[in-house]
């Protein structure tokens, strides 16, 4: 079975219902061609973690239903303003929201990277983010004296869906700066990756673009969706679609108005 | 008219705050403090570095998204920006909800990377341009990264002041307590008590806030508003009227 | 003062005697031409970590004196067989040997790197390496019962000396897939690097060189050694002079022959 | 003359060793596993993955020295090769010293990764040419790696046997004890026992190494052979009579 998969749809099968998904922040590429497939096939319970925040892919998700637990450090749609579904799901309490800070989602993800069990990090002592983390530890540094130091468990997602500039045929995926996205995959059980194009030949042969490149051993299955994060912007290749995103905070901040969003945006597949 | 913009009042006062050093990041959705370490950098000869998060040409990270904060704890970023839905006397921020914390009557997007960045950070400003008694509490509704800390906590970091639409405050680490250190022109004593919910220390007399002089306007003006419309193209325009230009 | 030193021997210049000196595996890029300049400059009582191990540069570096302790996790010369400046020393006690494992020096790098105390990871426990480390713990797992970890503790150089292909005049350094040379460089006070050229331009300017980038940010001074590695290879550039390495094999085995090697390929600096 | 040579003997042992996997890594300096290991890979479809360290080519990592380690941390790494200077019967091995640890009368280069990998690939095969009672003895001097560990240690994995230039032993984790599989063709279950300083089990009749198929050997010849010559170009030429390459 090729990596490279025939349709969006198949590339996403692992992608089942009640699952951990992990996600990247917004300048590293958010998939939301696949998000859009997702809530079309009626996605529910996800444990979605945004590593180590989310804009408006977590706000569809959450106002589509699919969202049973979110877990990250913050979501708004930033100069937009508040994420409306995502305030109104947390305010009514139709979500789990583990609030985390950005550094500690890293630290988990880096310790489930490493294969150990755990990570510490300094500060967010005296803070509420850790009084409502009861799966976070509070020790004491072994290697100093009454040094109280946090330790993040491992997180480890079943699925990391990402998007990436390029991949080749083997399922090397051109990630760039976005560091992060290695570390994700290393993280998750299954990595799945939406590109903007096929690379013909081999990143991996190439040492500038190698430096680059998530290998394909980490990848289970890629596909194309080109202008894969529309309306968010894929940094150095497109800019964010200002408009559109200011036509989502006005229509996603009534239920009524995030419906006929969804009808318009998402359930009617959009012309690419 | 007056000689100068509320916003490049704001941005002079943080340039003074920040003072000399190596390394200022700036967070999202924060033009005012991008000015001021924009302008730092253009005053200065090729210090100090200037990490806009948001940009692709003023940042140099590499790493991904924890460059920032691995940097931060190696003790590498000098000045950091933090903000908060509610701020209080003790310099507590509140970024995350006020209410029930399962069922809250608001609830703000979220801590970011406070409650690391706020410990490991030498100088943080605190920035918010409502100063009223909604914003500066008397006690915030969720602790998302604390002013303090035991003594026993490793804490190279914390509040260096907080920076209002009215006013520059100086925090005390010692007693946990703001000080009014200047009121910005048009603006009173008296008002800002009337508007800030948490007591906080003040001299007899408290100096109005210095403006900024031509040379740092002409510096903002010619050489930071264009470095800025990368980031912040509507508030380039607005403030600095300079050309709108598609964000990379 | 511009990063670009004007001279290899001032960019070494704050390689003091007695530091902490972290030094690369030999595929990342060994400064050799700086290890021969140093020697020259009879540095002394260097605490040297190899990450994680080494060949020709700490076999030189302790037949000329200038180490104290060594910490790392092998020395050897590879298909030349064992180094005999290195296990000479030992056997006869002269150096400090803290002996490692690969995995928990690039940990304890990336504890630095992190900013935190340390970094636990798996395996090691009832090793004799743990047994002879007084300085690394062993920790039941907060998040299990009865689990015991090792705990690492950060290791902070002094200076971190490294070789790379090439760098800008801000002295952003291309690395490549070499990462190690960033967190060592980003677990150290300051970052000494030799280049085989200065590239014109700005390195951080084009995703594709950005993706192999350390940032001259963490970097202390560069100097320009061409062929830096020599007699070691700089993978994708040149190869390792295999001719060389047997000579110096054979020349190092006894301390007359070694003497001379210095006197005829480090003392006397070497047509380049 | 015989119709393979004793390292096509070995490599053909150790693949079938192997057997069905995903990822198979070989460190430095270990010529017969790797052609094990490309053998493999040369009879798969695409499958196992094989990450030869010291190889550019044939070695997709591309995040630096620690990525080989957190890949088996992970538990991507099926199989990985271990030596030792001195391998006792309970599997432990050494690879650093012999006698008084601060003043040895032996030293060899150092442990390597093996302290960790050694506890988390579920396959490790141990391998050494020299089969002599100077190498496999009744306890090792220094514990690198110990063969076994305490059950509530994390230990997915350990041990699965070792080879020799002689035979080859299998590992039962349980009694953390050698049992000895088969002897290689032109060697004696006697000769074994009078070389090997440990003790170890054996059934009453020892089986011969199957020894490698007219197929196998043309896939070594033909397939493997030009692979491995860009890392092991001297090996290559004197085995396979590979043509020598300057190694990349």
């Amino acid at each position: 079975m090729s990596v490279i998969a025939a349709s969006l749809d198949e590339a996403l099968g692992a992608i089942a219902d009640g699952i951990m998904l992990a996600v990247p922040r917004e300048v590293a590429g958010v998939p939301m061609e696949a998000t859009r497939a997702l809530i079309r096939r009626g996605i529910k319970r996800l444990h979605l973690v945004a590593l180590p925040t989310s804009s408006l892919q977590a706000d569809l998700l959450i106002g589509a239903g699919a969202i049973a637990t979110l877990e990250t450090s913050a979501v708004s749609l930033n100069e937009f303003g508040p994420a409306p579904r995502f305030t109104d799901a947390i305010i009514n309490g139709r979500i789990r929201m583990l609030d985390a800070t950005c550094p500690a989602l890293h630290a988990a993800f880096q310790a489930a990277e490493k294969g150990v069990p755990f990570m510490p990090l300094r500060g967010i002592l005296g803070s509420d983010v850790l009084k409502f983390r009861p799966d976070w530890r509070v020790i004491d540094n072994p290697f100093a004296n009454s040094d109280p130091i946090v330790l993040l468990p491992a997180i480890k997602p079943d699925v990391a869906l990402i998007h990436a500039p390029m991949a080749d045929r083997a399922g090397n995926v051109w990630i760039g700066r976005q560091r992060e996205l290695a570390t994700m995959a290393h993280a998750a059980a299954k990595t799945i990756v939406t590109v903007e194009k096929i690379h013909d030949g081999d990143l991996l042969a190439d040492p500038v673009l190698a430096a680059g490149v998530l290998p394909g051993f980490y990848v289970e299955r890629v596909a194309v969706a080109a202008k894969g994060c529309w309306p968010l912007g894929l940094p150095d290749h497109y800019a964010t679609d200002l408009g559109h995103l200011a036509e989502y905070a006005k229509m996603a901040a009534t239920a009524d108005g995030f419906a006929k969003y969804l009808d318009e945006y998402v359930y009617e597949r959009r012309a690419a | 008219m007056s000689r100068f913009r509320t916003e490049e009042l704001l941005a002079d006062v943080i340039a003074r705050l920040i003072g000399d050093v190596r390394h200022i990041a700036v967070g999202n959705s924060s033009p005012i403090p991008a000015t001021a370490a924009l302008l730092c950098r253009a005053r200065g000869k090729g210090l100090p570095y200037v990490s806009l998060l948001q940009s692709r040409k003023h940042n140099f990270f590499t790493d991904g998204g924890v460059e920032l904060f691995d940097c931060a704890g190696q003790g590498r970023i000098d000045v950091f920006f933090l903000s908060g839905g509610e701020i209080d006397g003790e310099g507590n921020i509140n970024l995350v909800s006020i209410g029930e914390h399962d069922h809250p009557k608001v609830r703000f997007p979220g801590s970011f990377g406070s409650a690391h960045l706020y410990f490991v950070v030498p100088k943080v400003i605190l920035f918010r341009t409502e100063h009223s008694r909604r914003t500066l509490v008397p006690r915030v509704g969720f602790i998302s990264a604390p002013g303090g800390s035991p003594d026993n906590v490793h804490r190279p970091g914390g509040p260096l002041g907080l920076v209002t639409n009215r006013c520059v405050f100086g925090f005390d680490k010692a007693r946990r307590r703001f000080r009014l250190d200047s009121v910005h022109p048009g603006h009173t004593v008296e008002e800002v008590v009337e508007h800030t919910g948490f007591e906080f220390d003040r001299p007899a007399t408290v100096p109005e806030t210095e403006p900024p002089s031509d040379a740092t306007l002409r510096i903002m003006r010619e050489v930071v508003a264009p470095e800025l419309a990368e980031v912040y193209p509507q508030f380039a325009a607005a403030v600095f009227g300079q050309r709108l230009a598609q964000p990379a």
